[in-house]
């Protein structure tokens, strides 16, 4: 076992460490949070910006140390998030890259590298929830096209996106999982209505899309008819082993800022808090070298995930919730004023023991796909 | 560009590692395990001997003292399979004490040592390290482990290495209480089925895992490292992965792990047992903290 | 041997809880809270008048000073719906300066007071009791709740009677998030059943009950000994069913419950904001501790 | 709401106050928990002296604040516990008294309210564990006899027992809560077996039960036959608001022992054990409230038991367990000393989540039978 990287893995972590010292100054200033466009203009101008100094497909090429060592670094010099790029460099992207035809591939991957397309995912749907298979949004076929009609929820970003990824169901009269097909549909189409969806944290993050008898290419279907839960599944467990790095470093830095604080207002002379901070470091110095024994064992394995990631999403979850539990009280009466640094953040740590499957089910995923117990019947 | 050795055993530690379980697989099988909790304070020194033969107590001896030369990694790894199967015996005292005191490396000699307050097989052993004056014996909850106290304040005791070693045990504990609910859950049956489908039990033999693996992710590292603030969090993960793991596994055994047939509670008490080496949670709470503003 | 009145509501308490009930259901109800979402920091004096009529603040003032002249036990019980429906307003400062600061007792003047180095409703009240030199607003957590912050170290305040009634405040929100969980699991579908059919919903919900009851019993039994040791556990374990039970409540809707249309994180925070009053736990718990060693 | 006590309750309480602090001191040494006939002994002696002074039949006829009273105060003042007396008492009376015949009231009840002869309960089965109704031990109606055939577990006093309130199958076709009966066995029977369990505190609390075609009179049966289940029901609910009065009472005592232990050893100074202590007794004050408050509800509903039962259980064998746990942080290393006082009481804390209905099948009853949440598929 072993921790530290080889001689080329550091002079990499070297050099990135440099050109971000070097890039991070000129940056312009961050839009604001509300300001939709000026945010796809922010995020993309990153992405190019990463592109020509050859870091853009990090996501994709790279070694998974490589790609935890550029998440890390990015994270600790205060880059900008992958923003409005998520869906087209870690999921879309990569299933396209998977699965697409070579035509698909040169037609959607360089302008996803270079910024200059935005995608969305079109995934949940208000009634399914959880249980994603259960999707109802409708595909017919009409000669060359698919015509959609239905609803998603909690699509970031789709105000701005060019694309969005789509799973439709195709065959009504297959079971559940069978009769569901992946789509690139333009965002431009008529019949698309985007809704803005405000969340508990005030903000909308999110958008509802409602499809009227949208039309979509048959070109612009990924992998065969009625094949795309295989196709998405893909894409889902792509990015497992490296999907929370650059959290868990932030996490690591938020525990660092809560402690000065702490010392600030005085409540570091309160053993219990004190103590509780420190259990915390414990928890998150386990969750970052969980994450580096998930990215060595994918490197190993050829990126099969192995038991890592649904364990590391179950664990990180709610010690994110801790974490923010913790900030609260180092606040004290502060805790409850949205201007202050990690209240927000608060908020928005509710959803993680529900989004991308509620703890509940990754529960029983760990139970009876790692363990092997029995479904209920 | 080459991929080098990472964050995972490599192959000489799996050898080992597999090495160390079966010679305990063969030596302290389940009716060994039976036999010592009928005969406590009872110590096994041939085993103790085959131990020291192959290894266990000189494992971190320079080869040019006549060791086997490896480092904690290796340890933690032959520790853990320990923990796993509740070997019995002053195994960390005597593992530190290997190099140090003469005969402990090949297990002819057995040494204890004072720890949190309290020593382990006082009266089984050849040598006590640490201030032992004052001793009292207490009646242990653990049948496998004697126990003396130790009069007077001083609770602290025990390494760095012995707080990792410690903790190395308790991943064992960790782990072998994860494999035996899941296999009770998937063999009793109750309203018809096995009990282990029935979600409350899926997700208590979830989080066993998510305890166990977490803990593992954090004695590996501190193993490599060797940094005292990690292994401060590995300690304080194996614990409760230890602890709340047994309790767990009792819960999910029911009735049937609170006889005295049962392994679960051997594994609880030993848990306890362990979690009060190394000078309790406060002193590893404080040193995370105080990594926190440095 | 007559029975005599124990410790269950009594017909007039029941009577007084009904109507407090029937009340805020006719001026508060979805369609009002979702307006006074929309509209932070303007609070309702109609309503607040009306409140004053019914005898909300007066209700302890004694008869013989124009109040209603009941005692604790009732000021819980119509707290506790207040709190139930998420009624905004500084209740609590109100109810406790009626009888001494003219007008409060019937509604005519809004009070607000320090509390935890806080002031709630500071611009909507005509009268501020309490330190509160140096106030700067924050942005409130609450949309129904405005805030504002007090300089200097000040965090405590808020008296006896003052923690106990927001603990009462406390329970009515543990136990509508109950409901409302309760009501979800059994109407939403998932995996072709109600999501109330699977264990893991189950327990969480049984859990919410279990925490609102046991709070329930706390809250009750201080408002009849009055005692500060009473209030002190009141106030602890109805902190606890509030915030836990909003949070388990939202994990049981799932991403529905992540809306803002959604009632149930309208009373997380207003839980938040409630869990600042009466100087943290801090205080309380070393009270409970003091009273070990009595 | 009130807390107070009636004039004619507090006289109650004066009373057997008065009387406990007389004839406490005249009571023999305790005996060593192995020796069960010394142990039968004692406890039928103390029946005895109860049912002398008027106060054996506390638990049956008395309103539920009496019996609350009782339970308090013989608690408080360090009363032996009902002991061998239990299923007697409390489990098989009652249910003989609710359910039987006149006959079988005159023959039974009289020798249990006067300390004469001791009953064991045979209900629990290795095989069916929470899952009671799974029960397998048959009996076969062989003229005016059952003869039964099976094995019962968790047995206390088995070894000095006159009787045993057994429940059988009488109709293995049955539904199965529809084809079990109600049995009184007498222990002296033929073909009855005995075998000690020892539990993981060491001690052999509790007995397995072998029977080999034993033969019981018809006549011995309570209720029709294969009318079983309900007629143990109506035991089962019978005492569900005062069940833990005593051990409430109890761990309240033991959480000023603990402050005050803490104080001698120092460990009082640190905040958090401190605080921590505090918010036991805050949970320990409350339950006891809520004891009273289910006690008060029984009395004006004639003992229907309301929510109170199953949410006192589910967070009382929470609590104990919590208790026990702050205790061997009070004593630290001493915590691994059978001989310290609380650590066997930490050992036996940890089948209260499981004896009795598992803290995981309360939350069932409780999700089903009062929230109206429906039964899973």
């Amino acid at each position: 076992m072993e921790l530290s990287c080889s001689p080329e893995e550091e002079e990499f972590r070297g050099r990135l460490r440099e050109w971000l010292a070097r890039v991070l100054p000129s940056l312009p200033a961050k839009p604001s949070p509300d300001d939709w466009p000026a945010r796809r203009a922010y995020d993309m101008g990153w992405q190019r910006m990463l592109y020509d100094a050859g870091y853009a497909e990090v996501h994709w090429d790279a070694s998974p140390t490589l790609r935890l060592i550029f998440l890390e670094e990015t994270e600790k010099a205060g880059a900008p998030y992958v923003g409005a790029g998520f869906v087209g460099l870690l999921h879309a992207g990569p299933t396209i890259a998977a699965e697409g035809s070579d035509e698909q591939r040169a037609r959607w991957l360089p302008p996803i590298l270079r910024g200059e397309e935005v995608w969305c995912q079109g995934f949940s749907e208000p009634d399914a929830g959880s249980d994603l298979a259960a999707l109802r949004t409708r595909a017919r076929r009409d000669g060359d096209e698919y015509v959609v009609t239905g609803s998603k929820i909690w699509t970031s970003h789709a105000e701005v996106a060019d694309w969005c990824e789509l799973l439709v169901r195709t065959d009504p009269a297959a079971a559940k999982h069978r009769g569901i097909t992946w789509l690139a549909m333009p965002m431009d189409a008529p019949g698309i209505t985007v809704r803005p969806l405000r969340t508990l944290a005030g903000s909308a993050e999110f958008a509802e899309v409602f499809l009227d008898e949208v039309r979509v290419p048959v070109g612009n279907r990924v992998g065969e008819e009625n094949d795309g839960w295989r196709v998405t599944m893909v894409t889902l467990s792509f990015e497992r082993g490296t999907a929370f790095v650059g959290e868990v470093v932030a996490c690591r830095r938020v525990l660092r800022e809560l402690a000065a604080e702490a010392r600030k207002n005085g409540r570091w002379d309160e053993p219990e808090l004190r103590r509780r901070l420190g259990r915390l470091n414990a928890e998150f110095r386990a969750l970052w070298r969980l994450t580096q024994w998930n990215v060595s064992e994918a490197e190993t394995t050829g990126g099969v995930p192995g038991v890592g990631g649904s364990v590391f999403k179950l664990r990180y979850s709610h010690a994110r919730q801790e974490l923010y539990d913790a900030a609260a009280d180092v606040l004290g009466p502060d805790a409850l004023d949205l201007d202050r640094p990690w209240v927000l953040d608060r908020l928005s740590s509710l959803s993680y023991t529900i989004a991308a499957g509620t703890s509940q089910i990754q529960q029983n995923i760990v139970a009876e796909r790692i363990l092997g117990l029995p479904k209920g019947r | 560009m080459t991929v080098p050795v990472r964050f995972q055993l490599t192959d000489d530690q799996r050898a080992l590692r597999d090495g160390v379980r079966g010679l305990l697989a063969r030596r302290f099988d389940r009716e060994t395990l039976r036999a010592a909790v009928d005969a406590p304070g009872r110590l096994d020194r041939a085993l103790w001997r085959e131990l020291g033969a192959a290894g266990f107590f000189a494992l971190r001896v320079p080869e040019a003292e006549g060791g086997v030369g490896l480092g904690l990694s290796e340890a933690v790894l032959a520790f853990e399979e320990a923990g796993r199967v509740l070997l019995p015996g002053p195994l960390v005292a005597t593992h530190l004490a290997a190099g140090v005191v003469p005969g402990a490396a090949d297990g002819s000699v057995v040494v204890a040592a004072v720890d949190g307050g309290l020593v382990e097989w006082l009266d089984a052993a050849d040598v006590v390290r640490g201030e032992a004056g004052g001793v009292v014996p207490l009646r242990s909850v653990d049948p496998l482990t004697p126990l003396h106290r130790v009069a007077g304040g001083a609770e602290g005791g025990g390494g760095r290495v012995a707080v990792l070693l410690t903790a190395a045990e308790q991943l064992g504990t960790a782990t072998r209480v994860r494999e035996l609910a899941v296999q009770h859950a998937r063999t009793r049956e109750q309203f018809g089925q096995p009990i282990g489908a029935f979600q409350a039990v899926k997700h208590l033999c979830a989080q066993l895992l998510v305890r166990a693996e977490v803990a593992r992710a954090a004695v590996y590292a501190a193993a490599v490292t060797g940094a005292p603030v990690d292994i401060a969090a590995a300690r304080l993960l194996a614990d409760e992965a230890a602890v709340r793991g047994a309790r767990d596994c009792l819960q999910v055994h029911g009735g049937m792990g609170f006889t005295w047939e049962s392994e679960v509670h051997l594994h609880l008490k030993r848990a306890w047992v362990r979690a009060q080496r190394g000078g309790g949670r406060t002193e590893s709470e404080e040193l995370l903290a105080a990594d926190l503003t440095a």
